[in-house]
């Protein structure tokens, strides 16, 4: 499923079209005719770099910004960037008590980091979590940018939309929706229900622009096009790679063996479904924790290398990572002894990050019935959507019986704006795509 | 080579068909994964009938109040030419003043036949439909049939809205209140998959008569009771969601033949044979019971006295068969936590969990309550 | 009286007593299925309720008796709303303006007989009381009773009719209140309820809460049926004259059957 | 639920009886709790058909409509209903406790405590309140002065309801499963007929046969809202007839006794049933919060505060989710530290264990990133036999010193490394070696919640200031159908 074009005018006409977004961005947000400007940004099609390439504009026009950011890891993430980028600016780390800050925020000279407001106010840039800026206020900034702004809560965004005139929010609409654990049916269909996300209650109440990132530089020509038609139906994106940019391959051949027939149709073509017999096991499936840990170790092993268009690099464990549904499935697959330094995290944590090859345990694996939560669409869209090259599919045979059988009789509320795609659906489309990689054991 | 119909007419025998209804169809979204029912409804078994045969009636009946009251405000909304009716319109779909005309296509001179009505209701669809001009805009009591498992099944929506934009939309007219811009989200569920249907039967009809189905809209104008009053109001139901799974549920009806085929072939769920017998019978297909299934199918009870019988999981809910998943009854737990029984090697890991589960629950069941946190 | 009530009421709990146990064994024998015992005890029970119906009859006598039959009085109403109308309307202007104790039930027996009795003998009353017809096929309207004397294009319901029967009705009711008004006197409340009831549902004809005022029902429901009138009036014209050429006398009054009908198609 | 829950109901199966889940008991039960039992009448939203309430068992009070279609027969229904529940809610107005520590403030000893059969009666009880708060006691539809007030004291109750761990007014169905698993499913244990079945089946029945036979609507009625169907078609309807033809309310208040007074029985065996368990620890700590809430609202209805919205504003809506999380932290894990068999729970999933601990390094200095001197950091290390699922670093508490945070340090095999953090004044708060312990991830909370804009701050980002809310005439006069 190549883009049917050479390499050089895709990725041209790729990079053009996603510089003429770029540039229309800045202009609506900069220009001052909006309060607010919507960005929607497929899996990998740089988010952070516009968050990057805009801090800098208006830092350098001498403009002082607050950045929004749901985690510590997406914040950390912001500053090393912008330090990097620009180490004459000032930048503040705003933090809660008692966090360590890491390293590769602590190195850049012009980073402040700090518990307290006023000891980074004054810096050019402030970056912290949406849950700590909660708690700062009598300071107001004239720029705002809200980064996962689809990952934050409509309360969350209330409780610091007093410190900034304007902003910008940027987020994949695809991910996971923000949820909480009590009931919040109380508020259903309120156009300021606290449930939705930033994104959806600013964009009800106002009339804003909302622009798109059109090219994916992340996902390969091999995923792009199924994650698109699976996740954003109605905005689609395409890769701004071609086949012929990336390739995955192994330093060590492989034995006859499953792990590394499925290892080596990942590697050549993007996907791979490693099929266990079909059964209804507990959620931490042994067996199939057993392949996560066991294919991420073997992957290691073969000493694989990615090629791509910044050329080539051998991919070591931290580009390597496992996802599942559950936290217990995550604690089971570390406990399976997994290589040190492969992420191994659930969907939620996972969102936003990026790495070469990453093996997912599918939420519906072994399961007899589907709920809501396996079902969610968001889930399986943040596992299938981390990765540069290739993506390993981890499930028990039967999951196609199981969506057929799954009871639709969810709760309908009133002037709840349906949400799309739905999580069947976009379950069936990425089966049937894997059904081409599937490797039985 | 007997086809699916002659099958299921067998297993039927010479009792009368029950017709699928809104209500039945809408139903099969319940538990799609159910073998029992499918093959049932398909064969258009009286399953209430079966039920009391085999000694488990299911407690289902409407009171006589809530079906009263539900006439009684649809009554009130097409009551005056649909005076309460067009006031919603024309605030929900801004439908204009000229638009007023309405047919009662029941009115066919006191003859009420399902096919006759069926004709006419497509007779003034299309006429409808090809002339924007001076053409109807509500049809009262309009007829639509759905072939669903090789049997006709004939619907009966509230009203059909037909507006000057060219699209048709489907009137569904509820008698739960809407309190607060907020109602019961189960019974507006319900209420989606049942306008669902009509709006899929519509497609249909327009199809079959060559009209863009696109012409109808996929969001139903649902009217219920505003608050604790009587007074009608009116909201916008998109139901694009409820189609795409009725379209599913319908498309696995149609392959029915696939369970059929996996059946003996003298089956038969005649009444005439004894309860014990029936009961062998219903049991050699197979079901998929849930506790979800006593309000909604009228075979639940035998099917869960079932459950209970064999010590199934099911009867427990879907989250304790989950919980302990991969086993499928209360004995197979117990017993592998005992010991009584060995476990294979699928189950080595329910088995750790369930024996430390075992212990630690003994831990503190026991009389005498250890000393904690203080 | 009172001493009747007093034996009444005995009665009534024997009744009442037998009349519960009946329905507790009727659910016994339905929740276990055997309908025969069902079909029995249901039986029994309706003679129980008959009799207790009986030893309320007292209590049913209306106080004050109706000056007027009650065809007389939905003539009345009728007249007084000057288009087909529905039962529950008729109903409704009766007990609004003429204090009077029409019931639905008996307008349906009413319809009945009035068929019956013109069969029998052809225009012995002054006046019939018969259904509306449809525009399209000439057959009875669903629950919309007319006057015979009416000329034919009123009886006729075309797809407008409803509306502007509607509309009409809510001038002749704003209309008769101001007139009771403008005589000194004073119109019910019911009679105010009926009309803000009608005017919610025509634009601009009310704002708030409170009760309609005639004047501005009247204008409004006039803004909209001119929208309407002509178009409905030609339907109804062209339907009438096809039912003076297609129907006999009693057809035309009460409706026709299908084969007409299909007739009137073809 | 969870996999211990689970098992517990398979063992119900076997044992034919319902298995404890929990040792102590998880709600405060008053010493006079409120009763109440309403129904509805099938079909409308919120229409009274009667009700059993009261405080003695030996003394329901029966309350019918006898013409459930008829409003003003309602509103004396909801008078009735103020006469009796408001002297019992506004009773517990008296003496009041100083509660001392930041904001300062009096709380009454005691709040009114009501009991109903379970979720739906709950809903029911908020359609009541919002159907008469808004109520005016003059102009075009008047009411008794005290159903307005009464409105304001259930819609308060339901409100309560929204929040983990309070007491004010239980589902008793809710309160008997979280504290017993059945042999059945979940749904049908919202049947509290069957579920005191399998909880307390009658000599010589198991659970099983019991809560059969209780399925029966005859001998067992639903316990409400919603009436029988069967009931509704074969003697309601009659009883309401015979009312409209003779004026008589005997035949329906016949009617509903029948249908209530199994359920009243019920009601107070449960209550026997919970009072048997011990109360929980930190049942004392929540049920003090109701009488903060109780005394607030006294105080604000004394002000003549006026009916709650109908929907919440932004702010207030944010704030209400704020603090129903907080609720839910607090009491999931408070009922694992009060409760050894909650927190079983938790230590099959692997978010707590117990052990003994084998090694302990009291005497342990650290120096941390930026700091000055070492501060204490002792080491205990844990012998568990549980399948721990916590990673190094993970926050951990000792259920034994709930104040005190620790940190998983390592994990190998069956053996725990955890650092203590806090609360190590002069040496105290560090286990000894053999004694037995108990780390979990669960966090008690109570972090101070952020500042969230009033109304007339509310942000452009949520619409801009909202038009502040007036009960209009519509409120006070929509007529119940």
């Amino acid at each position: 499923m190549t883009v049917p074009f050479s390499a050089e005018s895709a990725t041209e006409s790729a990079a053009a079209a996603a510089d003429r977004a770029t540039a229309a961005i800045l202009a609506d947000f900069t220009g001052g005719g909006h309060r607010g400007v919507i960005v929607d940004s497929p899996p990998g099609a740089g988010k952070s770099t516009l968050v990057v390439t805009t801090t800098l504009e208006l830092a350098l026009a001498g403009e002082r910004l607050m950045i929004v950011a749901q985690t510590n890891e997406q914040v950390d993430d912001l500053v090393d960037k912008i330090a990097t980028r620009a180490p004459a600016i000032t930048v503040g780390r705003l933090h809660k008590d008692g966090f360590q800050v890491p390293e590769r925020v602590l190195r850049h000279p012009g980073v402040t980091a700090s518990k307290k407001i006023d000891d980074v106010a004054s810096c050019a840039v402030v970056l912290a979590t949406a849950d700590k800026w909660a708690y700062v206020s009598g300071r107001t900034w004239r720029w705002a940018i809200i980064d996962e702004a689809y990952q934050m809560r409509s309360d969350k965004l209330l409780a610091i939309a007093a410190l900034f005139e304007q902003a910008l929010f940027v987020g994949d609409p695809g991910q996971l929706d923000p949820f909480s654990v009590v009931d919040t049916e109380r508020w259903a269909g309120l156009a300021w229900d606290p449930m939705q996300s930033a994104v959806a209650v600013t964009a009800r109440l106002n009339d804003l622009p909302v622009h798109r990132l059109p090219v994916s530089w992340r996902l390969p020509a091999s995923a792009a096009p199924l994650i698109s038609e699976a996740f954003y139906p109605f905005t689609p994106f395409r890769s701004g790679t071609t086949g012929a940019d990336r390739a995955l391959e192994f330093t060590a051949a492989g034995f006859p063996v499953p792990w590394d027939h499925t290892l080596n149709e990942a590697a050549s073509t993007g996907w791979a479904l490693h099929e266990l017999p079909s059964r209804h096991t507990v959620r931490t499936d042994a067996d199939a924790v057993q392949a996560c840990a066991g294919l991420a170790t073997r992957l290691l092993q073969r000493g694989p290398i990615a090629h791509d268009e910044h050329g080539s690099h051998h991919v070591d464990a931290t580009r390597i990572a496992i996802g599942a549904a559950h936290n217990d499935q995550v604690a089971a697959i570390r406990a399976a002894g997994v290589p040190a330094g492969i992420t191994v995290d659930t969907a939620n944590r996972l969102q936003g990050r990026e790495y070469d090859v990453t093996i997912v345990l599918h939420p519906l694996s072994g399961r007899r019935d589907a709920t809501a939560f396996h079902l969610e669409s968001g889930r399986l869209c943040v596992l299938a959507s981390r990765h540069r090259h290739a993506c390993v599919v981890v499930a028990r045979a039967g999951i196609p019986e199981l969506l057929d059988a799954h009871p639709s009789t969810g709760r309908v509320r009133l002037n709840v704006p349906v949400k799309f795609p739905d999580g069947w659906e976009a379950n069936h489309a990425v089966l049937a795509h894997l059904a081409g990689h599937r490797v039985p054991t | 080579m007997s086809t699916p119909n002659h099958r299921l007419d067998a297993l039927r025998g010479d009792a009368a068909p029950v017709d699928h209804n809104a209500r039945t169809i809408a139903a099969l979204a319940g538990n799609p994964g159910c073998d029992r029912r499918a093959v049932l409804d398909a064969a258009g078994i009286h399953k209430q009938n079966t039920a009391v045969h085999l000694g488990h009636p299911a407690p289902f009946g409407q009171s006589p109040f809530a079906l009263a009251r539900a006439r009684s405000f649809e009554e009130l909304v097409k009551a005056d030419g649909c005076a309460h009716l067009l006031r919603l319109l024309r605030d929900t779909l801004g439908l204009s003043i000229p638009e007023v005309a309405y047919t009662d296509i029941a009115d066919v001179g006191g003859n009420a036949a399902h096919q006759l009505r069926h004709t006419h209701t497509r007779a003034e669809l299309r006429r409808a439909a090809e002339d924007d001009e001076r053409s109807c805009t509500l049809f009262d009591h309009p007829l639509l049939k759905l072939p669903v498992a090789g049997h006709e099944v004939y619907l009966e929506p509230a009203v059909i809205a037909f507006q000057i934009g060219g699209r048709f939309h489907i009137v569904e007219i509820k008698s739960f209140a809407i309190i607060d811009e907020t109602a019961d989200s189960a019974q507006v569920a319900a209420a989606s998959r049942l306008s669902a249907l009509y709006v899929y039967a519509l497609k249909a009809l327009f199809e079959a008569e060559g009209i863009d189905p696109d012409r109808v809209s996929h969001e139903v104008v649902l009217v219920c009771p505003k608050d604790f009053a009587n007074h009608p109001t009116a909201t916008l139901l998109d139901v694009r969601q409820q189609l795409a799974s009725l379209r599913r549920q319908l498309s696995r009806l149609t392959g029915i033949d696939r369970i059929l085929d996996r059946l003996p072939p003298d089956l038969s769920f005649t009444l005439d044979q004894s309860p014990a017998e029936l009961a062998r019978a219903i049991r050699t297909v197979e079901a998929r019971y849930a506790p979800e299934c006593l309000s909604s199918c009228e075979m639940a009870y035998f099917c869960r006295a079932d459950a209970r019988a064999c010590g199934s999981l099911d009867a427990l809910g879907r989250t304790t068969r989950d919980d302990l998943g991969g086993l499928e009854s209360v004995d197979a737990v117990l017993d592998l936590v005992g010991g009584d029984l060995l476990a294979s090697p699928e189950h080595a890991e329910i088995l750790g969990q369930l024996r430390h589960v075992g212990a630690i629950y003994g831990e503190h069941t026991e009389a005498k309550a250890v000393a904690w946190a203080s | 009286m009172g001493q009747l009530v007093g034996c009444v009421t005995v009665e009534l709990d024997d009744l009442e007593e037998r009349i519960t146990e009946l329905r507790g064994e009727i659910r016994l024998a339905k929740a276990g299925g055997d309908d025969a015992k069902v079909r029995r005890l249901r039986a029994e029970l309706r003679k129980a309720e008959r009799a207790w119906d009986d030893a309320l009859e007292p209590d049913f006598e209306p106080d004050d008796v109706p000056l007027l039959p009650i065809r007389e009085q939905v003539h009345q109403a009728l007249t007084l709303l000057g288009v087909p109308s529905a039962t529950k309307m008729i109903v409704a202007v009766n007990e609004a303006f003429f204090a009077g104790r029409v019931t639905t039930t008996q307008l349906t027996s009413l319809r009945r007989d009035e068929e019956k009795s013109f069969r029998s003998s052809p225009y012995a009353r002054p006046y019939y009381l018969c259904p509306a017809l449809t525009a399209e096929l000439l057959s009875p309207a669903r629950g919309l009773l007319a006057i015979s004397t009416w000329p034919m294009d009123v009886r006729i319901i075309g797809p407008l009719s409803p509306r502007t029967g509607f509309l009409t009705s809510a001038i002749r009711v704003a209309e008769h209140i101001t007139r009771l008004t403008g005589a000194g006197g004073d119109a019910s409340t019911e009679a105010y309820r009926l009309l803000t009831r009608m005017a919610r549902n025509i634009p601009g004809a009310t704002e708030g809460f409170g009760r309609a005022d005639p004047a501005r029902v009247i204008s409004a429901a006039d803004a909209e049926l001119v929208v309407h009138l002509e178009s409905d009036r030609r339907h109804r014209r062209e339907a009438a004259e096809r039912a003076t050429a297609r129907l006999n006398e009693v057809t035309r009054l009460f409706g026709a059957g299908l084969k007409t009908a299909s007739r009137s198609a073809s | 639920m969870g996999i211990v829950t689970s098992y517990a109901r398979a063992l119900a199966v076997r044992e034919g009886r319902a298995q404890p889940i929990a040792t102590v008991r998880h709600l405060h039960l008053s010493a006079r709790p409120m009763v109440f039992i309403p129904l509805k009448l099938a079909g409308e939203a919120a229409a009274p058909l009667g009700a059993m309430v009261g405080t003695d068992p030996a003394d329901p009070r029966l309350l019918v409509v006898p013409q459930p279609r008829n409003r003003d027969l309602r509103f004396a229904f909801m008078a009735e209903l103020a006469q009796i529940m408001l002297p019992y809610i506004e009773g517990f107005a008296t003496a009041t406790e100083t509660v001392t520590g930041r904001n300062e403030r009096e709380r009454y000893l005691d709040a009114p405590q009501i009991l109903v059969p379970g979720g739906r009666a709950i809903e029911f009880v908020r359609l009541l309140g919002r159907s008469t708060r808004f109520r005016r006691t003059d102009g075009p539809y008047p009411v008794d002065p005290s159903v307005p007030v009464l409105g304001q004291w259930l819609t308060f109750l339901y409100e309560r309801t929204e929040f983990a761990g309070s007491s004010a007014l239980v589902p008793v169905t809710e309160a008997l499963a979280l504290h017993w698993a059945t042999g059945q499913s979940p749904l049908e244990d919202a049947n509290l007929a069957t579920l005191l079945a399998w909880i307390s089946p009658p000599p010589g029945l198991t659970g099983q046969e019991a809560a059969a036979a209780a399925e029966n609507p005859l001998d067992w009625p639903p316990a409400g809202p919603d009436t029988d169907p069967g009931f509704d078609a074969q003697v309601l309807q009659h009883a309401i007839r015979a009312y409209d033809a003779s004026g008589s309310p005997a035949l329906v208040r016949q009617a509903l006794r029948t249908q209530l007074e199994p359920t009243w029985r019920l009601m107070w065996q449960a209550v026997d049933q919970l009072r048997g368990l011990p109360e929980a620890a930190s049942v004392a700590e929540r049920w003090a919060f109701d009488r903060d809430q109780y005394t607030r609202e006294v105080a604000r209805l004394a002000d003549g505060g006026p009916p709650r919205g109908r929907r919440d504003q932004a702010g207030p809506a944010a704030i209400r989710l704020w603090d129903m999380e907080a609720a839910q932290q607090t009491y999931d894990a408070q009922r694992a530290y009060d409760d050894p068999l909650v927190m079983t729970e938790h230590r099959a999933t692997g978010k707590a264990f117990t052990g003994e601990a084998v090694h302990v390094d009291a005497d342990r200095r650290i120096l941390l990133p930026g700091g000055k001197k070492p501060v204490p950091r002792p080491l205990v290390t844990v012998r568990t036999g549980d399948p721990v699922r916590l990673t190094p670093g993970k926050k951990v508490f000792s259920v034994h010193r709930r104040k005190q945070s620790a940190e998983i340090v390592e994990i190998d095999g069956d053996i725990v490394v955890v650092q203590l953090n806090d609360q190590l004044a002069k040496g105290a708060g560090v286990p000894t070696a053999g004694d037995a312990v108990c780390f979990t991830e669960l966090d008690l909370g109570g972090r101070i919640r952020p500042g969230f804009p009033t109304g007339e701050e509310t942000p452009w980002t949520h619409g801009g200031p909202p038009a502040a809310y007036v009960p209009t005439d519509e409120d006070a006069v929509e007529a119940w159908s």
